[in-house]
Parts: structure tokens; C-alpha cells; sequence
């Protein structure tokens, strides 16, 4: 039991800073296909859309990582 | 750790979004929970949405909201010069709206209640309506 | 679209990423491409910096930010009342720097100018320096 609620308390608290790193890098991942694809840059909405989240949490995702794209491409090429 | 800012924009309802957004840009640094950062963001919403429709009902105003943080806690305060609320004490009442014909819940001032640590109500007949709400947040272990 | 916002923040290094949220926040409606709000950023930043670092060198001061949307140009102001610019000629040259010391490259006015659309720098010595940029963002084909 006191695992259980340690378990959820922490999952309570988890840090917004942590979670966003996900979101920006599917951000940057969805951007990249969608140039490929159309060979023109997708905007904010259109990423937003491909990961079915507001604009607003890519833009709070992009911010979060320093300098995304280098960091991207550091990371997946 | 301590800052402060200043925000005014017009009573656009895109707005609601934009105050979102700000709020949580200036509480990042205090490193809050998600649950936190979604009250707060909820509290903010409510207040600027009521500044929005019931303040400035029939025209575009100017919205203002100051914020502060000293140590761990957050003060945040909407302010409209807007309409104003005739009797305060009724319009918090859970489920009181002026407004029924909007699909109003009357539940915008509970929730800042009950998301915000205090909440304090400031407003006056043709002058316009100050919110202020503080709530701690939690700190790092 | 239109839109404006006025905000005021003191110049605490931490605010720069602030300025920079707040800006992205405001021209989220303009559903820029990941380019046109990182490169809007970017500019925010730098001009943010020096109101910081230059402007405010051995205090802490009072930046403003004013934005406005009209269609789909941008116009953002950041200004410092700080201790002013004595060449602003000279100290937009790519590569001037008054403080070599801090590590700076210089490159500040030359990354604005190259990354907006237009840039004016307004500043008088002991009253301030005023940043003006604009910039087209392309609309939905
Ligand atoms: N900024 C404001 N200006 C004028 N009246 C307000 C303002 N905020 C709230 N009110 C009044 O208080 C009432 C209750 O507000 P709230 O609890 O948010 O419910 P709702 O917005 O759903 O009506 C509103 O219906 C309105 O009459
Ligand atoms: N807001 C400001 N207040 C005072 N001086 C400034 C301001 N912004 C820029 N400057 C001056 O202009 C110079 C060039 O700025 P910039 O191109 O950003 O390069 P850097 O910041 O790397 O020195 C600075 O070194 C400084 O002397
Ligand atoms: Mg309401
Ligand atoms: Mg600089």
C-alpha cells in the first residue's frame, strides 16, 4: 500500500518540464515528414493537428528544449 | 525567487488563449506540477473570460493582468474597466449567472475558488472588476 | 486579424525567455511555420538581451514589449529606458561589440535585421534604446 500511494503521489507531481520534451520532439518529428511530404513547410496548426494537441502545447514544447532544432537533429540524424 | 509583469490586451475572446499561454510562461520558472499549472491556467481562464463577456459585454476593452511571485507563491490579478458586478457576495455564489441565456454555468468564481489558494473580488458599478488570486506552489523535494 | 498586447517585465536575465514565450504565445493565431516563430523568437531574444545586458548593465529596469497583428504583419517594439546607445550606426555593424568581455558576438542587430523584415533602433544616451521589428508572415495557401 505505501508503494501504491508513493506510486501515485509521484505521478502526481510529475514536473511539467519533463513532459514536454516528448511533445517537441514528435513536433519536430511530424515537421519533418509533412516537409517531405508536401515539400513546404507546415505551419503551427497543421503539427498540431498530425499530434491531435493544441497549438498552444507545441508552442510551451518548442520552447522547452533549447534551440529545437539542432538539438533535433543532433538527436535523430 | 521573485518577478513580476505587467500584461494589457484587448478583450478579444482569442485572448483567453493568449493569457493562458502567458501565465504559464511566467509560472515555469517555479517549476510547478502540471496539476498546479492547470489550475492556475483554469483560475486565469475564468477570470479573463468573465472580464471578456460580462465586462466588456458590448464593446472591446483593455484587460489587464499583473503577476508576482515571491518565493513560492503567485499572485495573479485580472482587472477590467468594464461593467462592473452590482453585488459580489450573489455573483460568487456557485451556479449564480447573469447570463443563463449565454449557456453560462455560473461556476467561474468557484472554480477560481477552489483552483487558487484565496480569491478576492473587487468591483464597482461603471468602474469595472478587479480579481485577485494567489496560490502557493508546491517546491522541489 | 488584429491584435496588440503591451507587457512589462523588470530585466532579470530569466525574462528573456519569458519575452520570448509571450511573443510565441501572441502570434500563435497567426499559425506561423516552426521557421517564422523560431525565427521571431530569436529576434525577441536578442533584443531582450541587450535591454538586459547593455541597457540595464548595473541595474535592474523596466522592459516593455508592444506587439501588434495587422493582417498578417507583425510589429514588435522592445524597449529599455535604460543608458542608451551612443553610434547606433556603429553598434549595428555585424561583429560590434561594446562588451568583448562578456563574450558577446556582436551579432545581435545583425540576427534581428536578417530575421525579421525591418528593424529601426531608436536610442539616446542616459534615456534609452527602443527596438522596432516587422515581419510578413505567410498566410495559409
Ligand atoms: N468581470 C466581470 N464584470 C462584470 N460582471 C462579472 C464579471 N465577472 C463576473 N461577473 C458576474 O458574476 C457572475 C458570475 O460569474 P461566474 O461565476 O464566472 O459565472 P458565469 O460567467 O458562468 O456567469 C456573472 O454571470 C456576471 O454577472
Ligand atoms: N538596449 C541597449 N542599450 C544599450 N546599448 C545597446 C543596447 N542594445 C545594443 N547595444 C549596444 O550595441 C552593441 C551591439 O549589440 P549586438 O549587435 O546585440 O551585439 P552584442 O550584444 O553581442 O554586443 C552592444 O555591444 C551595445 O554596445
Ligand atoms: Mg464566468
Ligand atoms: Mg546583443
Amino acid at each position: 500500500i505505501g508503494e501504491i500511494r508513493r506510486y501515485l503521489r509521484d505521478n502526481n507531481s510529475i514536473r511539467v518540464s519533463r513532459s514536454l520534451r516528448d511533445m517537441a520532439y514528435k513536433a519536430l518529428q511530424i515537421k519533418d515528414r509533412l516537409v517531405n511530404e508536401n515539400s513546404k513547410e507546415p505551419t503551427l496548426s497543421e503539427i498540431a493537428k498530425e499530434l491531435n494537441v493544441s497549438e498552444e502545447e507545441i508552442v510551451f514544447a518548442l520552447d522547452a528544449i533549447q534551440d529545437p532544432i539542432s538539438l533535433f537533429e543532433q538527436v535523430y540524424h | 525567487m521573485n518577478n513580476r509583469m505587467h500584461l494589457e490586451f484587448p478583450s478579444y475572446s482569442q485572448n483567453e488563449s493568449f493569457a493562458r499561454m502567458v501565465i504559464s510562461a511566467f509560472v515555469t520558472p517555479m517549476d510547478p506540477t502540471l496539476e498546479e499549472l492547470s489550475d492556475i491556467k483554469t483560475a486565469v481562464s475564468e477570470a479573463v473570460t468573465n472580464a471578456i463577456i460580462h465586462g466588456y459585454e458590448n464593446e472591446i476593452g483593455i484587460i489587464y493582468m499583473d503577476a508576482e511571485i515571491n518565493d513560492n507563491k503567485l499572485t495573479v490579478v485580472i482587472k477590467d474597466k468594464g461593467k462592473g458586478i452590482e453585488d459580489v457576495k450573489m455573483a460568487r455564489q456557485p451556479l449564480y449567472t447573469s447570463r443563463p441565456d449565454l449557456d453560462r454555468s455560473g461556476m467561474g468564481f468557484t472554480i477560481m475558488e477552489s483552483f487558487m489558494d484565496n480569491l478576492d473580488v473587487i468591483s464597482k458599478i461603471g468602474e469595472g472588476t478587479t480579481v485577485i488570486m494567489t496560490k502557493l506552489i508546491s517546491t522541489k523535494k
